[in-house]
């Protein structure tokens, strides 16, 4: 997995790239978002494009990331969904935790 | 399948690199087949599950512990099963990860995924060791 | 190796289009291994021998009758086992096909081959069948 | 295997590529040298330069070649063999049959 961090707008987007399945640094993403929570950043948007593929640990690693930032009473919103990504959201019913958007663009207008 | 491949199976010791190198194995011995590149990706992806649970879970990581993958082709199905050297576990104390209490959990997501994508499940105990075996219907 | 493989096989019905299989197979499984692909070349050319005799000679074409390769990986060794239901043969019939009489011969280098590409040959007759095991040492 | 028949300088080139492998097409060396030498033709090359693969049934069609060629006053000569193929060559002591030649050009001067 490969993170981007990047400013637009007043929100931090995550840009997350290849796999994100156990084994393959599932921590990475974890570790941003701290990062960014520590400096006090409440409006985060994970970009999914280039995610090539996800598992049940990766889902997990997106709840927590969810979780962790909420406590902090900041907000992770997701976009840019392949549809693979976008099927696993909907059968794992997660589709109804995270507010999704098809660009990052749209998920920074949200806030 | 009559002409073709019977049944492949691969042995390797708990280390979650492995994961990787037996979806290559399975896809590459599904190449021949007919079935869709879809539906190859997600039983890919419960084989993932499937191993790693049993590197995890089953051998509890320990790298002297070997993981068993079996791939039976049949002309009316392909059977699946991932062994471990552990002792299992009851399945009637999993709990369903899409009722709203446990959405939030970060784990116990794993065999419901591969319920959704194979068309059965059975968990097999054995004495020196642990299976689960899925199914997948190529008549559906 | 004590990380990563330990045993990979495969079964399938005597066809000589499951050489080229049997083949990828093998690469597949020597890919994370440190051997130097012209080694791994000509070893995937002793293993093809060694299929097309079980398909041929072992097993007569039959479609019905099974072939199974098996890879074992040890810290210092690859064995390859390629096993066929047939009832092998007397491996003293075999003649030198380097010898000048035999040099027109269109057939019988295929063992000779083998021998040339691998440490060591192994002929094993079975109940059930013939096999051919091949021992690659790792530490030449 | 693919078979391509040129002449060239009153030499009949058969330009051989792919896999000669057992099954994966060794009859087409032999059916298109039969025609060659029933049209008459005496000087044959095979110009092993795209050959990828070859096992020993692969040598076993070239040996067969050479030995139908013979037997009507015919010679086939080969061209641009490939390291992997040189060296078969030698580990089977077929180097001793066959004239081999670094390019087409030298083993039709040859004649
Ligand atoms: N091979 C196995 N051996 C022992 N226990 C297992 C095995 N596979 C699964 N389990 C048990 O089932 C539970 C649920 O597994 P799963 O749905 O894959 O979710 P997760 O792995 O995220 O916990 C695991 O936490 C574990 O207790
Ligand atoms: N698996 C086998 N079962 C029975 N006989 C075999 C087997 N492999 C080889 N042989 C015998 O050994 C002979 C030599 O084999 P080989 O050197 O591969 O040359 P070729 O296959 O061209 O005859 C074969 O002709 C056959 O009689």
């Amino acid at each position: 997995m490969k993170v981007d961090v990047v400013e637009k707008k007043g929100v931090t987007v995550l840009g997350l790239g290849g796999k994100i399945t156990l084994g393959s640094g599932d921590v990475k993403l974890k570790e941003k978002l701290v990062a960014e929570l520590s400096k006090g950043k409440k409006k985060i948007v994970v970009d999914l494009g280039e995610v090539s593929y996800i598992d049940s640990a990766g889902l997990g690693e997106l709840v927590a990331a969810y979780t962790s930032a909420k406590k902090q009473g900041a907000t992770v919103k997701l976009a840019n969904l392949t549809k693979k990504v976008n099927d696993l959201l909907d059968i794992t019913r997660l589709s109804t935790v995270f507010e999704t958007y098809n660009s990052v663009d749209e998920a920074i207008k949200s806030f | 399948m009559k002409e073709g491949l019977s049944k492949i199976s691969m042995q390797f010791f708990s280390n979650l690199f492995m994961t990787d190198f037996s979806e290559e194995f399975f896809r590459l011995s599904l190449s021949k087949t007919k079935i869709s590149e879809e539906r190859v990706d997600w039983v890919a992806l419960s084989l993932r599950e499937a191993v790693n649970n049993a590197i995890i879970h089953g051998n509890k990581n320990n790298p002297k512990k070997k993981v068993e993958v079996e791939i039976e082709f049949l002309d009316e199905a392909i059977y699946i099963r991932v062994w471990d050297e552990g002792k299992g576990f009851d399945p009637s104390t999993l709990t369903d990860p899409t009722k709203d209490e446990n959405l939030l959990q970060p784990h116990g997501r794993g065999i419901f995924l591969i319920k959704q994508f194979v068309n059965k499940v059975e968990f097999i105990c054995r004495n020196n060791g642990f299976g689960i075996e899925l199914m997948v219907d190529l008549r559906k």
